[in-house]
């Protein structure tokens, strides 16, 4: 399986070079993999139907826990066919819808790396090889959203799907790591390293250690905010729309079929172990029945072909949130029916909507109309899908609906509620099964901006493909029943289940209901038209919803605070950026001081006369540097104190340090008079308050100078000597040296003065990089002047 | 020789390899050479030291032969050598970079001698084992960077030099004074010594000294509220010498935080570490919403450092609420470790893709540039990965680094740090996609003319700039994809820190403790 | 720049310079065991050479030193890092200091050792970057 | 005399942390310097102050005369220290001199354009 996932990687990175050798044959060519993926993964289904899972395992960063471990059991089998064979399709119909686009070799690039990202999702054992994947899915569907990226509103749309899906991909990382703490908590579970991230060794633990952990409910939420987000439930639901400006096999592959339901997939996954408590039965389907209704509400009201499938895949993923939610046995085998289902319809019709936008210049549903004389293939497809959206016998659209009807009449919880929605979107569903599959290819023909005709087969073979599912399965659901469904049910229900899919299975309440949402439904279709005007009457309403919040946060609170703390912070003035460091210098010291330090040095003033005379003249010239105006006097007074300090080194011992100092002394105030000349005199800048904010957090700084070095006077945490007895006592035995100052430098501590040479060094070469570069052009200006001076 | 010669030969290195070129000032050819093999012969150095260190444990050599903790000595544990190798690899592909893209102007003037003393400096600072030999390696490290950031001569860059300079020095002497007044206190400067001496004395003025330490490197390291430094000047200097700060200047603060608050300052750690991961908390956030607002492709890039510092110091302050010898310790340790790596690589190779893009098109302000995933799909991809690994997006490196520290702060329960650890991320997210749309989604401004450039043949000459990019960029790809080796590495790092008793063991200060004989 | 052309200055200069640097010799040799060594003979020499340098002009200056600054700096750089390598070879640590005791027919014994050729480059370095600074600015007028 | 010496070096410290606040780069460079010399005091004294002791050993000795002499350590680092700061301040005097004539102003309120 491993091979299966990386192959897919290798075939993008090489895809370029396959679109030189085979130019417009290229999908043929690529779909070869995903076909042979799909014949291996089929391969698997009779063992997997006997409930055994396949598992490699392979080891990735055991370090971190994280393995790279595959595992194949009923539900990601399939997924696993889902993506392939249509991956096998759409890869055909990519290279057909977009002959002749400059571009095309990036869409088979990221369409192979995001089906491979998605084979490797549904296939991880690891929790963080899955978020690995999932995030992977985000990456490639940024960039295949963003194909047409010329468009300024379609690369806000990719930027807006890829911040929303990243966004709650990085609070599920979080919840997955918290389900990790609760299962490898001693007191619980207890699983230890790569199990604890293992969804097998996970879903092995009784759900009761996991739902009853104080970790549940925020761990619960983090993932959820991740399935939601990737799922488009609503709030977050608006970037699914948006992301149709990508090309519709993307739309069709992608937001449709297969990445779209990678949050599904997860809470399907997650249920046995998480799910059964009033938390999930009541927030997930109250989330799902929200979106549903909501998907199907603007499905109806839009007029783009795309934009309508968009929305109707909204309210799918509502319907199969709201089933995973409401958690029973027969949900869950109605979710599996429905998810099938859907993939085969949608995917059928996003397809169809790409052959009508490409052949006829048009995805408006207003415009569209009477086209089955020119495309009669298209349409006819096109019809059999619709049945089967709409949910009539015998297609298998019917069966999804049907058991989506008989689940939610046993909701345990929020039972109304779901069930009014369900009514209602179901009518809806009918209405814009109409609007997708009989308006634009029945009634009068219209005029199209682009002469309509028939698409080339490599178009049509997908359509055809998947309704001919839809229509097996419908006559047939034993066949899927047997073949897939099952297994699928098995592995995300713990255990074999007793119901099974039928087209008839007696009168009951969910076949009145299909009834009359059906009549209703053609009633609404009917009257379309007024339906829309109303709707579109609510237009405020719309414009403040989610997305607007997500626009205002992003394009305006963001870039306004940003600006406002930069602005704040970073204002350029050294002066702030000073007292800024030195006033948390002194906070921190401060603080630690006042909490814990005391001052217990002994207070002798014995000092000599001369001594205090010195320091005298130390401080009263700092003094007056500091508070002069006069250029000169500030540079002597800064020179009397460099030299009082030297005389200081001098009375304590320190002769090397009072000659050095003194040099260095004479030396830099011999530098800043050359400089100083240069410069222009003081002029009295700061005002009045200022200065004495300044004075006093210079004050601040110098008395914590001082009690820091009054504070640690008497401390002395070492019992011996200092180190630097050792450097007396060997100076002349091993070091040869009585100058023990010098010994130090050059021998002890060689090290030290090496480094300090080359600061020097360094010094000097700023010096003369700093003085003697000139810019070419600002010495070609020089040298021009210097011309015309001279002509002149 | 011994096995020990291989913890000098990064700072020797560099240091013969600048005296050689100074000697050699007027000859261009003999610059490049020196400069290619002395960074080649580093690079290959610190790798054999990384491999030896992991091998055969701590390496220590007492320099002029003083035995510890009188004299000076270089110790290569884990942390130093993968710094030291980081400090290697930077060193040798920014060197290869400037082959093209940097002015021969630069050259005249110091450039080549300056490159090797600032990595002959960073080497220093995260080998040696005295305190004050690290005051010696940052004085050498600050002064090279200084001359480097002015070579050229800019209005921006003498703005900016000015404030890093005051700024650096302002933190100098803070260090300095903290240097003085732990040496009265404890008596010793090798900070092995120094570790055992603090263990158990619960001096309160310990932790004061500490807030100095603390205060002087977050200065350097680009912390909260001490960055103002960074974001004025790092976008000024030739992108080559940008693109070698952005990698190596900041980190060595990061280091030194790492390493004095594992190995000397562990006394308080509920109250200093818990300052170290709210000021990377403050970091963070801070910085990433300083590049919200930029509109400039390398002053994104800049700010975002001190956004990345804020998850280094969050990794180290979680110690304030762990066990210090638990695993959870040791993978925030790790993780911070592992960021650091990641980000050294990532960030780096950033500045270099900018520096190219640069070169095509003439500007580094985003609404000036478009265009290049139409034209250059490669550069185009190469950015794209370190973007993304940027912002911490699987399966790169950033990912990793970002998983372990998040993962180590909810072990911690540290539930506020972790949230906006990862609001960061997506925020991170927002701008790398920024720079994105802008500069390669964008098509090209209608007033901007088309360089022959873009759509020109392949340029063989441009091969050095491209060269390293693609390294770096294979490197955080494996750095991900790989990532095994190197977590080991981290994971062993980060056992040692936990551990002070390894260092303070193979330095050994005590062995020949001298109890004063012959008074 | 101060261009003093006096000619007392001048033939005062010719006249200390050589006394100057003579000291600063001493200086150096000394330090291991009295007040002096490397830094501080460095600058009184590199005084010594400013104050040529004020009294002349740069043109001058630099004949009269022979060598550019940058010279003198790269090859005092030079010769104190390599000074620590010979220990190396012995298999000692680097900067180890080691010791030559030679006899010279007139001076007697000399004792020659590696902290010594370190303190001489930390000599060449000090006047090099001292008297590349003052030059630079010099000629920047 | 080290507790005078504590409230000396607090001085300096305070003159030269009001000058680097000031809008002017000389004062600002001026202010460096006296900043380096407070710390080098800071560290001079910390370690304690001894009088007419130097750690000079005399010509036949072992030990210095007197004894205890100074701390040498702590002198040895100033001196350092002290050549290190002349390096960098040098650089920042001539900086100033170059940005003065770059920029054709001295008022560091003027300089903020490198920022956001």
């Amino acid at each position: 399986m491993l091979l299966a996932v990386l192959s897919g990687f290798i075939l993008a990175i090489a895809a370029p070079w396959f679109f030189k050798a085979f130019g417009d044959r290229t999908g043929w060519v690529l779909a070869i993999l995903p076909a042979a993926l799909a014949v291996y993964f089929g391969s698997y289904i009779p063992e997997v139907m006997t409930g055994e899972t396949v598992v490699q395992e392979v080891p990735w960063i055991p370090s971190l826990d994280i393995e790279l471990t595959f595992f194949l059991d009923g539900f990601s089998l399939l997924f696993a066919m889902l993506i392939t064979v249509i991956g096998t399709l759409v890869v055909i119909y990519g290279g057909g819808y977009l002959k002749g686009d400059k571009d095309i070799p990036r869409f088979y690039v990221f369409i192979l790396a995001f089906m491979a990202s998605m084979l490797g999702l549904v296939l991880s054992d690891s929790l963080i090889s899955l978020f690995v994947f999932w995030e992977l899915t985000s990456i490639t569907s940024f960039m295949l959203i963003g194909y047409y990226h010329d468009n300024a509103k379609y690369r806000k749309c990719a930027h807006q799907s890829m911040m929303v899906t990243v966004g709650g991909g990085l609070a599920m990382m979080a919840g997955l790591i918290l389900l990790m703490m609760i299962v490898s908590d001693p007191a619980g579970a207890g699983l230890q390293g790569a199990e604890a991230f293992s969804l097998r060794a996970i879903l092995a633990v009784d759900s009761g250690l996991i739902t009853g952990h104080e970790f549940y409910v925020p761990a619960l939420l983090l993932i959820l905010a991740g399935c939601f987000t990737k799922s488009a439930q609503v709030p977050f639901h608006f970037w699914l729309p948006n992301a149709m400006a990508g090309p519709t096999p993307v739309s069709s592959y992608l937001h449709s079929a297969t990445m779209v339901k990678a949050g599904i997939y997860l809470m399907a996954r997650l249920q046995p172990g998480m799910g059964g408590t009033e938390l999930w039965m009541t927030l997930i389907p109250i989330v799902g029945a929200t979106t549903m209704f909501m998907g199907m509400y603007f499905a109806l009201k839009s007029t783009g072909y795309k934009q309508v499938l968009a929305y109707s895949t909204i309210m799918a993923l509502g319907v199969l949130t709201m089933l995973i939610g409401i958690g029973t046995e027969k949900a869950m085998l109605a979710f599996v029916a429905f998810l099938l289902a859907h993939a085969m319809y949608k995917g059928a019709f996003f397809m169809i909507a790409g052959i009508v936008d490409h052949e006829t210049g048009t995805k408006d549903l207003k415009v569209l109309s009477g086209l089955r004389k020119k495309m009669p293939i298209t349409a006819t497809v096109a019809a059999v899908v619709a049945v089967s959206l709409a949910g009539f016998p015998p297609l298998f659209g019917y069966l999804g609906k049907k058991m989506m009807f008989e689940t939610a009449l046993e909701a345990p919880n929020v039972q109304v509620y779901i069930l009014t929605l369900v009514a209602l979107t179901a009518t809806m569903g009918i209405a814009v099964a109409g609007l997708l599959g009989v308006k634009p290819f029945w009634g009068e023909e219209a005029e199209t901006p682009k002469p309509a005709h028939e698409a080339p087969l490599s178009m049509l073979l997908g359509p055809i493909v998947l309704a001919t599912g839809s229509l097996t399965f419908g006559l047939a659901p034993f066949f899927a029943d047997s073949a897939l469904v099952q297994a699928a049910v098995t592995a995300i229900w713990g255990q074999e289940t007793d119901y099974y899919l039928a087209l008839w299975s007696g009168f009951n309440t969910a076949v009145v209901m299909s009834a009359v949402t059906l009549v209703a439904g053609l009633l609404v279709y009917w009257q379309w038209d007024r339906v829309r005007g109303v709707m579109e009457s609510l237009q405020w309403l719309y414009d403040h919803g989610p997305e607007w919040a997500y626009t205002h946060g992003m394009d305006r609170f963001l870039p306004w605070i940003a600006k406002k703390q930069t602005g704040i912070i970073q204002n350029g003035h050294l002066r702030y950026y000073l007292l800024t460091i030195l006033l948390t210098l002194v906070t921190l010291v401060g603080y630690a001081f006042f909490t814990r330090g005391e001052i217990t040095g002994a207070l002798s003033f014995e000092v000599h006369f001369y001594e205090l005379l010195v320091v005298l003249v130390m401080l009263t010239a700092a003094f007056f540097a500091a508070s002069t105006s006069s250029r000169l006097g500030s540079v002597a007074a800064a020179g009397v104190v460099g030299f009082s300090v030297a005389v200081v080194y001098i009375f304590f011992s320190a002769p090397d340090l009072g000659i050095t100092q003194l040099l260095v002394e004479t030396l830099t105030v011999i530098l800043l008079v050359l400089v100083l000349f240069r410069l222009p005199e003081f002029v009295s800048f700061s005002t009045t308050a200022a200065r004495i904010r300044d004075v006093f957090v210079a004050l601040l700084v110098g008395g914590m100078m001082t009690a820091l070095l009054l504070a640690t006077q008497d401390v002395q945490l070492y019992e011996h000597d200092p180190i630097s007895h050792y450097h007396i006592a060997k100076s002349v035995p091993e070091a040869y040296g009585r100058n023990i100052v010098n010994v130090i430098l050059v021998d002890y501590r060689t090290l030290d003065t090496l480094g300090e040479i080359f600061v020097l060094a360094l010094a000097a070469i700023g010096v003369y990089a700093m003085v003697k570069f000139r810019k070419r052009d600002e010495r070609l200006a020089a040298a021009e002047a210097s011309e015309k001076e001279e002509t002149a | 020789m011994n096995v020990e010669v291989l913890v000098v030969l990064p700072v020797l290195l560099p240091f013969l390899s600048a005296a050689l070129s100074l000697m050699t000032w007027r000859s261009q050819v003999a610059q490049r050479v020196i400069g290619v093999g002395g960074t080649a012969l580093l690079f290959v150095a610190s790798c054999v030291l990384l491999y030896t260190t992991y091998h055969e444990g701590i390496l220590v050599m007492e320099m002029s032969n003083w035995p510890a903790p009188f004299g000076i000595v270089l110790v290569s544990d884990l942390l130093s050598a993968i710094m030291v190798l980081m400090t290697g690899i930077m060193a040798f592909t920014v060197v290869i970079y400037s082959l093209s893209a940097t002015d021969p102007e630069y050259e005249k003037f110091g450039y080549y001698p300056l490159m090797h003393l600032l990595h002959g400096g960073v080497a220093g600072a995260f080998l040696t084992g005295d305190i004050f030999n690290l005051f010696v390696w940052f004085e050498v490290m600050l002064m090279a960077s200084f001359s480097l950031l002015i070579l050229g001569g800019s209005r921006g860059q003498m703005e900016g030099a000015i404030k890093y300079v005051t700024i650096n020095l302002v933190s100098s002497v803070i260090f300095l004074s903290a240097i003085g007044l732990l040496y009265g206190m404890t008596g010793t400067l090798n900070m092995a010594h120094i570790a055992v001496v603090l263990q158990g004395a619960e001096s309160p003025m310990v932790t004061v000294v500490a807030m100095m330490f603390m205060v002087s490197f977050g200065i350097k390291a680009g912390s909260f509220p001490l960055f103002f430094w960074l974001p004025a000047s790092y976008h000024t200097p030739p992108i080559a010498v940008s693109a070698l700060f952005a990698g190596l200047l900041t980190k060595v603060g990061a280091y030194a935080l790492f390493r004095m608050f594992t190995l000397m300052f562990m006394d308080d750690v509920q109250f200093t570490h818990n300052i170290i991961l709210w000021a990377g908390v403050l970091t963070m956030v801070t910085g990433v919403l300083g590049a919200a607002a930029q509109f400039e492709f390398r002053r994104i890039l800049s700010i975002h450092i001190i956004s990345q510092i804020g998850y280094m110091l969050m990794a180290l302050g979680l110690l304030a609420h762990t066990d210090i010898r638990s695993e959870v310790a040791v993978l925030a340790l790790a993780g911070g470790i592992f960021y650091i790596v990641h980000n050294i690589v990532v960030k780096t190779n950033l500045f270099l893709v900018s520096g190219v893009v640069n070169q095509l098109l003439g500007s580094y302000e985003l609404k000036k540039l478009g265009g290049l995933y139409r034209h250059k799909p490669f550069l185009s991809l190469l950015f794209f990965v370190s973007a993304l690994s940027l912002a911490g997006l699987p399966p790169l490196s950033g990912f990793f680094a970002k998983f372990a520290v998040i993962r180590a702060g909810l072990e911690a329960y540290q539930w506020v740090p972790v949230f906006f650890g990862l609001l960061v991320g997506a925020l991170t997210l927002y701008s790398m996609v920024k720079i994105w749309m802008y500069v390669f989604w964008r098509p090209l401004p209608e007033d901007h003319p088309m360089p022959e450039r873009l759509n020109g043949k392949w340029d063989p000459k441009t091969i050095w700039m491209y060269a390293p990019i693609i390294v770096l960029t294979i490197a955080t790809i494996l750095l991900g994809v790989y990532g095994e080796p190197a977590f080991q590495v981290c994971l062993a790092a980060g056992e040692q820190l936990v551990d002070p008793s390894q260092y303070i063991e193979a330095v050994n200060p005590m062995d020949h403790m001298w109890l004063g004989e012959g008074e | 720049m101060i261009e003093s052309k006096s000619l007392i200055l001048h033939t005062a200069t010719r006249f200390l310079l050589p006394l100057q640097l003579l000291f600063s010799l001493f200086l150096l040799l000394r330090g291991h065991d009295e007040p002096g060594g490397g830094f501080i003979a460095g600058l009184v020499a590199a005084g010594a050479i400013a104050l040529y340098l004020f009294a002349f002009d740069v043109p001058s200056t630099k004949r009269m030193l022979r060598a550019s600054p940058h010279d003198l700096f790269g090859l005092g750089l030079l010769l104190a890092a390599v000074s620590g390598i010979p220990a190396l070879f012995l298999g000692k640590p680097y900067l180890t200091a080691l010791w030559w005791e030679l006899e010279f027919p007139f001076f007697g014994e000399i004792k020659l050792s590696t902290p010594l050729l370190f303190d001489i480059g930390v000599y060449l370095v000090v006047i090099g970057s001292v008297l590349s600074i003052v030059m630079t600015l010099a000629e920047a007028e | 005399m080290e507790p005078l010496m504590a409230y000396v070096v607090g001085g300096l410290f305070a003159a030269s942390i009001y000058m680097i606040l000031r809008r002017s780069i000389v004062k600002l460079v001026i202010g460096l310097i006296l900043l380096s010399n407070a710390a080098n005091l800071l560290i001079f004294t910390a370690s304690g102050l001894t009088r007419g002791a130097p750690p000079l050993i005399p010509e036949g000795a072992q030990f210095p005369d007197p004894m205890p002499a100074a701390d040498p350590l702590p002198q040895a680092l100033i001196l350092t220290a002290i050549v290190i700061a002349f390096g960098v301040l040098a650089f920042a005097v001539v900086l100033i001199n170059r940005a003065y004539e770059i920029l054709g102003v001295d008022d560091l309120d003027l300089m903020k354009e490198t920022d956001a």
